[in-house]
């Protein structure tokens, strides 16, 4: 099977060259990070990883219409492409990773994916899932009252629309037309759990009954998702409400380091979507557009390959936090 | 100085927090045309606009999430649940959220939010109107529990919670809103979060009690010392987490027998904590076994009038058991 | 304004005369019953009223296709026109009010309007808002594992659909074509707040995207929602899945005999809605299909007013529970 | 007889009760297919079939509230929580609906159903894979709290909960899974929900604990006896809510020296209410003051390994809790 070409081009977007390159390498960094975590937990010297890999299309092609720092992203613990997007680097993430004091998310106290940064505007992200679609819509309610044309981007798993609180929030978004963009990256699983027990009916066709826009788009085809959050962030920023994007995408590693997903998965069903690779597909549409070739790639190989290196080897080496630290901190302004 | 019950002294707190700091805001459900079920947001929406005082739908942990989202980007949201009885769909947000973005972000986000809760036994109430649910929350650190019993403290402490850069529940009992008033000065003394109220001093006994029924324990202290020249010191936490600590055992210790009471289904209790912290700290001092005066462990209250004074302490039982405490 | 129409005839519902009378029966003395509790509130012998006055078409078009002590319902408080469909007296609801030990609902434990009854299968109702969704779903699953043709009927308020209980429920539903029927009652006000602060988009347009069919009917013409809620029932009895209907009514009264509406909403709504009163509406179509007149209407009302004034002294008369009672019944087997 | 750890137990009842009667049934997250995240439920989707052995949405509330419909229609339904974190989503259907069916229907219906909830402190477990929530609801009439410690009761007792008429909280600590053993027979004898368990019978201090701390507290409790002699009698409640009262304090007074050990954020922790009731009941009996040990209030636990260190009771710290009350 062929890999699946891009359907977007991105003249039309006004994207310029270099937008395709940062985009390509916020990708390519995500993908790195993530191979190396795996390879760190395998040696025994990371306790846990939770991958992105198959889902950096529709998390950098989501990001990418962030402006870091005044919109708010609430993301998940898979969105490793969104924060790096926004700023984040492969340091922070190692960091986490080992759980060192500097680690910028939560100063080890959290599991590496439990993002957060204050000059980001990266709102703390924890591990029930779901929660953080209210807060999403509260944010968005903010900048709604204060006339501020921020906007706030909100992402999950498909089975994080199960709980109530999507529905909550997307009820409460809809009802003030509130500037919020809900990203599900619908990847298939909840670790074991496949989606015709998840979801009934579509997610995306749930936005209607809520009365704002729902789109589904191809989750693996990183220009296609940035189509759709470039006008869902446009509509929130004029004022005229949320929107509803569910990106279809896979994962295509196990749940987590924790997780084998052997058990209830057939391989042949992760072969065909490893055919799917987003970065595979975005590298063959640069290439066609001749904004990449070997050499180009081999570069920006390289480059990441130097910058993951630096990162775990400067976060092997820095310091955990302490154990005043650890039992200080539980409440502000003291 | 004006007299005021509860409920004024909760809703002049509220205005005079909201004309001093736009970004103070309240959501929750019927709090804005109607002025709220029990009306302590009356004429609010009116002077601050329907987003400021904005009703939301009936859906309590959006109302708890939503006001985490605000609080992060710049507001001091007040949430209301209209009774405590329906806190429990908000608990996820409230436990597992607000009260860990601090910790969990290491000190990057904070929720300053406030969440008044309307709780206690009051007739006609019923299995779902009534219940005090305070120990819920009394053991999550990074929340603040505040439970102010007279007008002044609640307005005082209000706009300390508000101020605040912590999640406080901020519990009001329902009975009290109209039956309890007290002289309040236009400006009140600012009351801290970290400090109980000594109602009483006293050598012979220690009742440590908040809520509808420290009331009654002030009479009946107030009635043993006349009739039987019974000293009793009354201590009120005013804020149930963290506690005061110093302040119970400085009471427990000077008098040596110790009660606790509230209205609470008694095990399980925050008097659970209490006495457990004075059976510990004061155990040198003890003259008398730490007591506990609540509700037994029955769903309070049943509808049917009977049921409620069945189950809440009234001033015979407080009596008896302060009695029992001084005769030991 | 002219009183509406009655749209669907009853010929084609396949009901009898008899049928008919049953149900307008069911409607009238639920508004009487209603009627006398208010008034006894205001002579202070009633603690709380919490009215079905507006929605009794909507309740009893709906019940009236359960088979009642095999089917389950799981009722909302206001749903007096349903229990008394399914057997439950004038008595039991007066018993309920005045809370006496004999209160078949809850032996004076509960507020009026939280019915309970074993025989019946009305599973007991509680005051927290929209709970009773999921436990519908459970008791569907139910029959469906045993193989059996048991339908679950399960109702709220519009704001009812406001929580994560009724989605969670509604997606549970969808995924597993479970017998349950959902019936939203939107009559416009959660208390003080009208449908507008309440509800983003459509309730019954939600249905679609749980993959299951959502109907909108006019909840005051009592054939309408029998019709819907047939279709619905044996849908559900065919193994083909849960419906959601919205039936579109008004609350005629204030919230509860707590609450005072005119805070929040104008009285020239209130009266338009009194004209669209689904008693006289029904009274006029069998009038017009010569199934009522004058006299059999009066012979009508004197029995319902007989049996609510035994039912209101008999309740009176009844003895509260105990204290010992009071105390004990928490644990099942103790 | 065979050796079992905790795990296998705890699968071993689920399946035995699920072959005697076909209205168990078992529901939670990844339970079938993958046979749960700890693999408590391996195999049974393979026996039962996908209904029995049911893989449901991801929402807690939704679990919990299909398990009561399903309980009030001939069902026994076995829900799993994955982890106890998780379980605030639940809270609302647990405690305002499970809890409340027999009494607010004048026992006209009833909930047996069973929540199985792994909690505690595992290494890389995080903030949200560590807590001990046990305390949220023992103070909730209606509901039954148990917590086994030991395979052979863990299975005993997941049986006595299933056949229970009332809505149980079973609590397995997840770090016990796989490293607590023991000879577990092919019938187990039955254990009741309301009987504590003495493990060791002693003169010099009592010392009740439940969970992986418990099993620390048994290789002090020997050490101590070894080394110095000290006779230390351990009590397990088993169940936490409602507490077997007589077996706990017939120990308190038999030693007058008493601790209580579990690895919960000690304020508002179980342990307040097993202190308190011994403060109370056991006053005249006690020679020292009655002590608690548990974790600080800090969330449990920071991801990074010395954080879960410092804040779990470790056998130094027990040690140290012990002579402090021994030497007393
Ligand atoms: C409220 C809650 N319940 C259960 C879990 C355990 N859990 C963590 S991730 C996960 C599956 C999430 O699936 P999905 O939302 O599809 O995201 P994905 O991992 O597939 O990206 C589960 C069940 C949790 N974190 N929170
Ligand atoms: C979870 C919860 N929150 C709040 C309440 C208080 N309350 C009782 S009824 C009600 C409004 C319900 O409106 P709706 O569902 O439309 O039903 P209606 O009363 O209009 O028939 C509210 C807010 C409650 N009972 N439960
Ligand atoms: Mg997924
Ligand atoms: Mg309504």
């Amino acid at each position: 099977m062929a890999v699946e070409g891009t359907r977007t081009t991105h003249g039309d977007l006004g994207l310029e060259e270099s937008d395709l390159r940062s985009m390509y390498r916020y990708m390519l960094l995500a993908r790195r990070v993530d191979e190396r975590m795996w390879i760190l937990n395998r040696q025994g010297k990371a306790a846990f990883v939770i991958s992105c890999q198959g889902q950096e299309a529709a998390q950098v092609g989501a990001a990418y219409n962030l402006r870091a720092g005044y919109d708010y992203l609430y993301p998940y613990y898979r969105d490793s492409g969104m924060v790096l997007t926004l700023g984040q680097t492969a340091r922070d993430q190692f960091l986490s990773l080992f759980a060192k004091r500097e680690d910028p998310n939560s100063g080890g106290r959290q599991m590496p994916g439990h993002y957060s940064s204050r000059e980001l505007n990266i709102v703390t992200a924890s591990a029930p899932v779901g929660v953080q679609y209210p807060q999403a819509t509260g944010t968005a309610l903010a900048f709604k009252m204060r006339g501020e044309d921020g906007v706030v981007l909100t992402s999950g798993g498909e089975a994080s629309t199960s709980g109530g609180d999507w529905h909550e929030a997307m009820n409460f978004a809809g009802i003030h037309d509130l500037p919020v963009v809900f990203l599900v990256e619908n990847n298939v699983y909840a670790i074991s759990v496949p989606e015709n027990l998840q979801v009934a009916g579509s997610i995306a066709g749930r936005a209607a009954g809520y009365g704002f826009p729902g789109v589904e788009v191809d989750g693996n085809d990183v220009l296609a998702v940035y189509e759709a959050a470039k006008q869902a962030t446009e509509r929130a920023r004029r004022g005229e409400g949320p929107t509803l994007i569910e990106a279809r995408t896979y994962r295509m590693t196990a749940h987590s380091s924790d997780d084998n997903d052997r058990r209830y998965r057939e391989r042949d069903e992760v072969e065909v979507w490893r055919e799917k690779d987003p970065i595979v597909r975005f590298e063959q549409y640069l290439e066609e557009n001749g904004l990449l070739d070997g050499e180009r790639k081999e570069e920006l190989e390289a480059q990441v390959r130097e910058e993951v290196e630096a990162a775990v080897e400067y976060a092997e080496a820095a310091p955990y936090a302490g154990v005043e630290e650890t039992l200080s901190g539980v409440y502000a302004g003291e | 100085m004006a007299t005021k019950n509860l409920l004024e002294a909760i809703h002049d707190g509220l205005a005079e927090e909201m004309r001093a700091d736009e970004s103070v805001m309240v959501l929750g459900e019927d709090v804005g045309r109607a002025g709220g079920v029990f009306r302590v947001t009356e004429g609010l929406q009116e002077e601050f606009g329907p987003l400021r005082v904005l009703d939301t739908p009936l859906a309590e942990s959006l109302i708890s999430g939503a006001a985490i989202g605000l609080s992060v980007n710049g507001m001091r949201p007040v949430a209301e649940i209209q009774f405590a009885d329906f806190i429990p769909p908000a608990f996820d947000q409230i436990v597992s959220e607000a009260a860990r973005f601090y910790y969990r972000s290491n000190g990057a986000w904070s929720c300053p939010l406030t969440i008044r809760v309307p709780y206690g036994a009051v007739p006609g109430g019923a299995l779902y109107h009534s219940q005090s649910v305070e120990a819920y929350f009394c053991n999550t650190p990074g929340l603040k529990v505040v439970a102010p019993s007279f007008p002044a403290d609640a307005k005082a402490m209000l706009k300390s919670a508000i101020r605040d850069p912590n999640p406080v529940l901020f519990f009001e009992h329902k009975k009290s809103y109209r039956l309890v008033k007290e002289e309040v000065p236009e400006e009140v003394p600012e009351v801290p979060l970290d400090e109980a109220r000594v109602h009483r001093e006293g050598t012979d006994l220690t009742v440590v009690s908040y809520g509808m029924v420290l009331h009654t324990v002030l009479e009946v202290a107030e009635k043993l010392r006349e009739e039987q020249g019974i000293e009793t010191e009354v201590v009120e936490p005013r804020t149930l987490y963290p506690l005061d600590r110093a302040s119970i055992l400085e009471a427990a210790r000077k008098t040596g027998k110790f009660l606790v009471v509230s209205e609470a289904n008694v095990t399980g209790s925050v008097s659970a904590e209490i006495a457990a912290l004075v059976a510990r700290e004061a155990f040198e001092w003890l003259d008398a076994p730490v007591t506990r005066l609540g509700a037994p462990d029955v769903p309070v209250a049943g509808f049917a009038k009977p049921m409620m004074d069945a189950l809440v302490p009234d001033a015979a039982k407080i009596e008896d058991a302060m009695l029992e405490l001084a005769r030991y």
